[in-house]
């Protein structure tokens, strides 16, 4: 039997770091993530869930974090574009982006990047027509989208650096 | 948003007429209506929560009767507001006895102003259609109940809720 | 924007999911939350109590039976894009949820949300009509199925009564000979016009979606002209926007049915 | 100097060279990249203070209306709320922001909130601030507001008839300005022209470039000094300071602005001023800093728009040979309810009068209106957008009514090469450019030769095609002296950038600028700039992210806005660049025992004697020796501070304001883009199947960084011209307000985008280059042009407006004479 609740104690492991915090069942995952975790890599774009720019793998799985209760992300693994490059050192997406001048503003850039890795993890080579699919729910007013699409090829490839 | 439509009735013109001009047989066939209080012969208040599938609209309605020729014209302005949304509703019937029935021509022009009106835009056509037919259809079997038992407005009369259907069927 | 207070509730049972629907007035199921949490954040709809059905893994379930395909309504769209029974049994329905919004949105967004809400631009209330889906909705008295063309109701609308729950979608199984076509704004926006359809026996079941509350269902000869004189006769009267007029939209239908109808002949 | 380049291989590599590198024209990579793809950028809603509340605004719901009652009480009871702000308070304790337009239209009323009547839908009513967003925007919701609507003004072009409400009771109509243009001798030309195109009406509609961040602030008041520190997105903090002062009565050091990194600007955070008061005030009042970051249906609702603009009664004389006299139209612009910014946006245009066109007589009778829609705003491409897409809409409809080739017709009448520098009829001078060469570069990438042969394969699938251009340009380097020509009034005139470039004890080289960027790469290119003038490596370049007024790095029209930085911001780079050279060269001789500078060198960060490359002093000795050591110095040399801030002024004199005349801007880039579509002539639904740009913006420091500013600008011309539109109802309820009914473009809706480039350097500037960040918008005439062309087979409809979207397309196609009705030919 379970009731509801205004407000629980959830537990996530964020980036590979476990936090405790009370939250309000209504608080969205993106506001937990930026105003009770202090983690603003995740940004907010939009207030319709069209942006993509609060993207975050939760469990592996690329979601919108402004379409997600933080309540419901009890029990989950959390990974944001703070994870992507723990010890100093980019990822190859990271690589790419900066080589292939894939980011102006630097705005959507982290959930940009995040739709990438959920992309890549699951299909490690994919087609220029696989990898915009994968981003079509990443709005870019900066760059229209040319170099965005050539570097996850790149970092697919191998060739991010 | 304007509407129009033609309705039709096998009832005497007075029946219609009866239930269209009391505040408190109306406020039976509005759908969602939780609190309903009349101010004086011109004036209504209520508070509805409309039933909106996703989660109900909690509106907080004013009425004005602006014209009233009896037995056959009536024009009534509805202002309602609530978070995220303002409606102003001016609606108008006329009346015509025929064969043997009653004909209601009706219009409605409702305006949906707030940020529900500009984000459910693609959605409120359909939403205000499928309104308009609850009432109308409620208005159907009001006017059968009537014509059954004969219309009273005691309930309203006596300061009973009309929500309450022992204020009607008890009486019928 | 924001949600208003709200209370929440993870059942981890289906019939606990439903004690809570029926104990609490203003009570919703949360399922992918790809329709409501926005309708919330505009606070359009505050419901009182979000029953989140993420935690029930007895409605994520698809399996195939004699009858047909049985989804489970927690089934999400990515799930649906990837599963070998949908594959196999009717892949229309993989074909459509792989054009639903975005990765992120089908990841999230489930089967039974997406019916449930009947957003008129929706793209799963058409398919399951023009499938003749059968949806299996529990309630604390117990279970009921109702057949989907008794099942939407108007916008935000379905039989799905208070305090009830859609468990399941069962799909007949097909012939194959299904189609959809849509006209999005853009390559991936917003729907302007839909139609799923499905051929059986000579006869093409057609469902229309934005053009009215609930999708438009049509039977007719598959053949061309066949398929615009239904759609004429249908006396569509679809609502207007920004993005189409209702004239507009009454040509898109019958020009959208008649694509549907091809492709599910192909 | 002028070299094609064709896209290279991305990316490019810098070449390791044991000389002198040379980073000006090199692919660098971007120093601003390194914290913003690991999400440690810091934009505005990632500051935090202690104890800060979180603002959230009332809005009002509908577009024109009294404000009768407010009341607040329900929502100050709320535990957790801070308090409020409203109208009333705002007019006690501000005055009204200064005014642009000259009066009677400058009498009118602009306040941090609505005072006594609401003029838009979204318009600020009461600010709430409390502990938590959720709090505020729930006591939001509790604050009680009545109304009294009134008649909402939402029709541009019939804003000022006689009987329409009116929105300013101070303004004597709703016209905010109106100005005659008259240019060569047009009643001449008309008399020799062989025909004359008449043009009923053509339409360029609203729409934003919508910056993926809202805007927002952080905002902090120091009560001991009485001074504002202002973290915020706002893009041109020269302007608010000027505009919030006065407001606010307060002197311009004490509103500090600071910002670090921005989520794209595009102008529309120019206007954030109204916004950043109201903070400031509630800041003081609460006694604890305040967040207030938009929403996105905000932003959409509330935030600048670009304008909207009605072109009437357009006249072209043409000679039989195709070449266009000039034209005479009316214009009517619509800048929303309030001015801000504007009228400038009824001279901007003027940047670029003739387009790129040898058009001598031009006759334009220009008026703004307001109107109960949201404020507008520079939003990129500014005023010169909109006036551009008329001129190629008026060459694409003469080359229709005569039978002429688009391509014919534009080589004939373009501005030629070898008459550059070019002075148009008002006086403005086009620095440099080879239009008819961007051309054929532009064809080539869409392989136009082979159009017809595309043209049958489409028909065969049953779609239209058509090929489409657009010729436009970026004018960059503001004379802010053409506000005097909408108010003769005003003292501005002139423009101006800072750089401080210093070397510091340790030998780190710090440059500061002025500027504030949105995505522009400023920290890299300015890095490049010093690199090759130190002959160090970019990387031995610290230059400080984001603007901080307290860094005394500025002056009165910094920021980051109208194509100007390469010119401006790294003109002002070079200058403090150059003092910093000399004066390392001073210290270098002195310590060297050189005679005089002439004999000592910079290299790989050493002063060295040239005559003997091993007397070499670090660059970390002469920071040491000046800022900590300087006794060691000759008296002579004690002024040295290694620390040296330039101003760059470009050369820009006063307008004649009576005439109208004179150089607007200094540089002009040009965009030469051509686009394919293919229309389902079933449906109108459209696509985008190839698409050329050819930009030139004189030389390029930075390729890579520029070719991105062009898809970025080509992907925000497109969205504009399909689907991107601010629509509103006969109420003034705008029904576009988020990225559902406002699509903007997603990956898949990206044609493939084919770039090339022409440097031709302009005569005028420090570094040969010329701003081009705005663009010109060259995406909305090609669009326009290619559906044009596409429809010619189905009853040659004439496309009027800039917006279409599939629902116009198929009414083009359902009633092609309807659009035809609006144009005719005059044989003479």
């Amino acid at each position: 039997m379970t009731e509801p609740i205004r407000s629980q104690l959830i537990a996530v492991e964020v980036n590979g770091e476990r936090h405790e915090r009370d939250v309000e069942a209504r608080r969205l995952l993106v506001h937990f993530l930026r105003d009770d975790l202090d983690l603003t890599g995740t940004h907010v774009g939009c207030d319709t869930g069209n942006c993509g720019a609060c993207t975050v793998l939760v469990d592996g799985v690329a979601i919108k974090s402004c379409m997600m209760l933080a309540v419901q992300a009890d029990g989950s693994s959390i990974q944001t574009v703070e994870g992507l490059a723990p010890d100093g050192e980019l990822h190859p997406l990271q690589q790419a982006f900066t080589s292939f001048h894939a980011l102006q503003c630097g705005y959507c850039t982290p959930g940009m990047l995040m739709s990438a890795k959920h992309l890549l993890d699951h299909n490690p080579e994919p087609t220029e027509a696989e990898i915009r699919r994968a981003i079509q729910g990443n709005i870019c007013r900066c760059t229209g989208y040319v170099n965005i699409v050539e570097a996850i090829a790149a970092a697919a490839k191998g060739g991010g650096a | 948003m304007k509407l129009e439509g033609e309705r039709r009735f096998d009832a005497p013109r007075e029946t219609v007429w009866n239930i269209l001009q009391d505040p408190a047989q109306m406020a039976a066939i509005m759908p969602g209506v939780e609190s309903f209080d009349v101010e004086d012969d011109r004036h209504w208040k209520a508070n509805v929560k409309i039933p909106l599938g996703l989660g109900s609209l909690k509106m907080s309605i004013n009425f004005e009767k602006l014209e009233e020729e009896q037995p056959e014209f009536s024009k009534l302005n509805a202002k309602g507001t609530g978070v995220g949304a303002l409606m102003n509703l001016v609606t108008q019937f006329r009346l015509s006895e025929a064969d043997g029935g009653t004909a209601m021509a009706w219009e409605a022009d409702v305006k949906i102003a707030g940020p529900v009106g500009s984000m459910g835009q693609r959605v409120l056509q359909p939403i205000v259609n499928q309104q308009v037919q609850l009432v109308l259809s409620a208005l159907d079997a009001q006017v059968a109940k009537a014509e059954g038992g004969g219309a009273s407005t005691k309930g309203a009369e006596e300061g009973r809720s009309p929500l309450e259907e022992e204020s009607y069927s008890a009486d019928q | 924007m924001l949600l208003a207070e709200v209370e929440y509730a993870r059942p981890t049972s289906v019939d606990d999911a439903v004690r809570l629907l029926g104990a609490h007035d203003g009570a919703r199921p949360l399922a992918g939350g790809q329709t409501l949490t926005n309708v919330m954040k505009a606070r359009a709809a505050a419901p009182d109590v979000l029953v989140d059905l993420n935690k029930l893994e007895e409605l994520r379930a698809i399996s195939r039976s004699s009858d047909g395909l049985e989804l489970g309504a927690m089934v999400t769209l990515a799930e649906l894009v990837r599963s070998s029974e949908v594959a196999e049994a009717r892949p229309i329905l993989a074909e459509v949820a792989a054009k639903i919004a975005d990765v992120q949105v089908r990841n999230r967004g489930t089967i039974g949300g997406n019916i449930c809400s009947n957003d008129p631009t929706n793209h799963l209330p058409p398919v399951v009509s023009a499938l003749g889906a059968t949806m299996t909705v529990r309630g604390a008295d117990g279970e009921r199925t109702v057949p989907v063309d008794e099942f939407f109701l108007g916008v935000y609308m379905t039989a799905v009564a208070p305090g009830e729950l859609l468990t399941s979608i069962t799909v007949p199984a097909g012939s194959g000979a299904d189609g959809f076509a849509s006209i999005p704004i853009g390559r991936d926006g917003t729907c302007i016009v839909n139609a799923a359809a499905s051929i059986a026996d000579g006869q093409a079941r057609i469902a229309l979606g934005c053009v009215a509350a609930t999708p438009v269902l049509l039977t007719t000869a598959p053949e061309e002209a066949a398929v615009r004189e239904a759609v004429r006769g249908a006396k569509l009267d679809p609502p207007s926007d920004v993005h189409a007029s209702a004239e507009y939209r009454r040509h898109l239908a019958e020009i959208v049915a008649v694509r549907a109808v091809q492709e599910a002949a192909s | 100097m002028s070299e094609t380049t064709v896209t290279p291989d991305r990316p490019i590599t810098v070449e390791e060279t044991e000389t002198a590198p040379g980073f000006i024209g090199v692919n660098v990579p971007r120093k601003e990249d390194r914290r913003l793809v690991q999400g440690e950028g810091v934009f505005v809603d990632d500051v935090k203070r202690h104890g800060m509340a979180y603002v959230h605004f009332v809005r009002s719901p509908y577009a024109h209306a009294a404000i009768t009652r407010i009341d607040v009480s329900k929502a100050v009871a709320l535990e957790g709320v801070y308090g409020t702000l409203l109208g009333e308070e705002v007019a006690a304790e501000t005055d009204p922001f200064f005014q642009i337009a000259p009066p009677p239209a400058g009498e009118l009323k602009d306040y941090a909130l609505a005072v006594g009547k609401v003029r838009h839908v979204g318009e600020p009513v009461v600010a709430v601030a409390a502990a938590t967003r959720e709090l505020a925007r729930d006591a939001a919701d509790l604050v009680e507001v009545d109304y009294e609507p009134l008649e909402a003004v939402v029709d541009t072009e019939h804003a000022a008839d006689p009987g329409v409400a009116q929105l300013h009771d101070e303004a004597p109509s709703n016209t905010i300005w109106q100005g005659n243009f008259d240019y060569g001798d047009y009643d001449a030309a008309l008399a020799e022209a062989d025909k004359v195109v008449r043009i009923k009406r053509l339409h360029f509609h609203r729409f934003s470039s919508t910056p993926l961040e809202t805007s927002g602030a952080v905002v902090e008041y120091n009560r001991g000094t009485g001074q504002w520190t202002i973290h915020s997105n706002n893009q041109f903090p020269g302007f608010a300071i000027i505009m919030m002062g006065p407001a606010l009565k307060v002197g311009m050091d004490k509103l500090r602005f600071v910002s670090q990194d921005i989520g794209g600007g595009f102008g529309n955070k120019i206007c954030t001023h109204v916004q950043l008061v109201a903070l400031c005030l509630l800041a003081r009042k609460l006694k604890r800093a305040v967040n207030w970051t938009e929403w996105r249906t905000d932003q959409h609702t509330a935030n600048s728009h670009g304008n909207e603009r009605v072109f009437l009664d357009v006249e072209v004389p043409v000679r039989s040979d195709g070449t266009m006299l000039g034209f005479k139209a009316r214009m009517i612009d619509d800048c929303g309810a309030f001015t801000r910014y504007e009228p400038l946006g009824c001279i901007i245009w003027a940047q670029v009068t003739p387009g790129v066109y040898r058009w001598r007589n031009v006759r334009v009778d220009f008026s703004q209106v307001c109107t109960n829609k949201s404020p507008c705003g520079p939003n990129r491409g500014y005023s010169r957008m909109q006036h551009l897409w008329f001129t190629e809409r008026v060459i694409d409809i003469v080359a229709e009514q005569l039978g002429l080739d688009p391509v014919e017709i534009r080589k004939r009448n373009y501005i030629r090469a070898d008459e550059m520098p070019y002075e148009t009829p008002n006086g403005c001078v086009y620095d440099s450019g080879d239009y008819a060469r961007c051309l054929d570069d532009a064809l080539k990438l869409i392989d136009y030769g082979s159009i017809e042969t595309r043209r049958r394969d489409a028909e065969s699938r049953g779609k239209l095609l058509g090929v489409g251009i657009g010729s436009t340009l970026d004018s960059g380097t503001n004379n802010f002296g053409q506000s005097t020509i909408v108010n003769p009034e005003l003292q501005f005139s002139g423009n101006n950038e800072v750089a401080t470039v210093k070397l510091d004890i340790f030998g780190e080289i710090v440059v500061t600028l002025g500027t504030t960027p949105q995505g522009q790469s400023h920290e890299t290119t300015a890095a490049q700039v010093v690199a090759d003038l130190l002959q160090v490596e970019p990387d031995d370049v610290t230059v400080r992210a984001g603007h901080d007024s307290y860094w005394n790095s500025h002056a009165g029209f910094s920021g980051t806005y109208a194509s100007q930085f390469a010119v401006t911001g790294l003109g002002a780079v070079k200058g403090a660049t150059e003092m910093l050279r000399e004066e390392i060269l001073k210290i270098g001789a002195a310590v060297l025992g050189a005679e005089s500078t002439e004999e000592v060198e910079l290299g790989g960060g050493f002063v060295k004697r040239k005559d003997n490359p091993e007397a070499a002093l670090p660059f970390m000795a002469c920071g040491a020796i000046v800022n900590a050591n300087n006794a060691v110095l000759p008296l002579e040399l004690r002024d040295i501070t290694l620390n040296c801030r330039y101003v760059y002024v470009p050369p820009h004199q006063l307008p004649d304001t009576e005439r109208k005349y004179g150089n607007l801007t200094l540089t002009y880039a040009n965009q030469i883009h051509a686009c394919v579509v293919e229309v389902d002539p079933e449906t109108g639904v459209y696509d985008i199947v190839d698409y050329g740009a050819v930009d030139d913006c004189g030389i390029r420091i930075n390729p890579q960084i520029v070719e991105g500013q062009v898809q970025g600008a080509t992907a925000q011309s497109i969205g504009a011209a399909t689907h991107e539109t601010f629509v509103y109802d006969e109420d003034g309820n705008l029904l576009t307000p988020n990225f559902y009914d406002y699509h903007v473009p997603h990956a898949l809706d990206m044609p493939p985008m084919k770039t090339s480039s022409v440097e031709s350097a302009s005569p005028f500037t420090p570094l040969g280059a010329k701003g081009m960040g705005e663009g010109g918008g060259a995406g909305l005439s090609a669009v326009a042009a290619a559906l044009q062309n596409a429809l010619q087979g189905a009853g040659r409809p004439i496309v009027t407006s800039s917006s279409n979207p599939y629902h116009r397309v198929w009414e083009l196609l359902q009633n092609p004479d309807e659009s035809r009705s609006l144009v005719s030919v005059d044989e003479r």
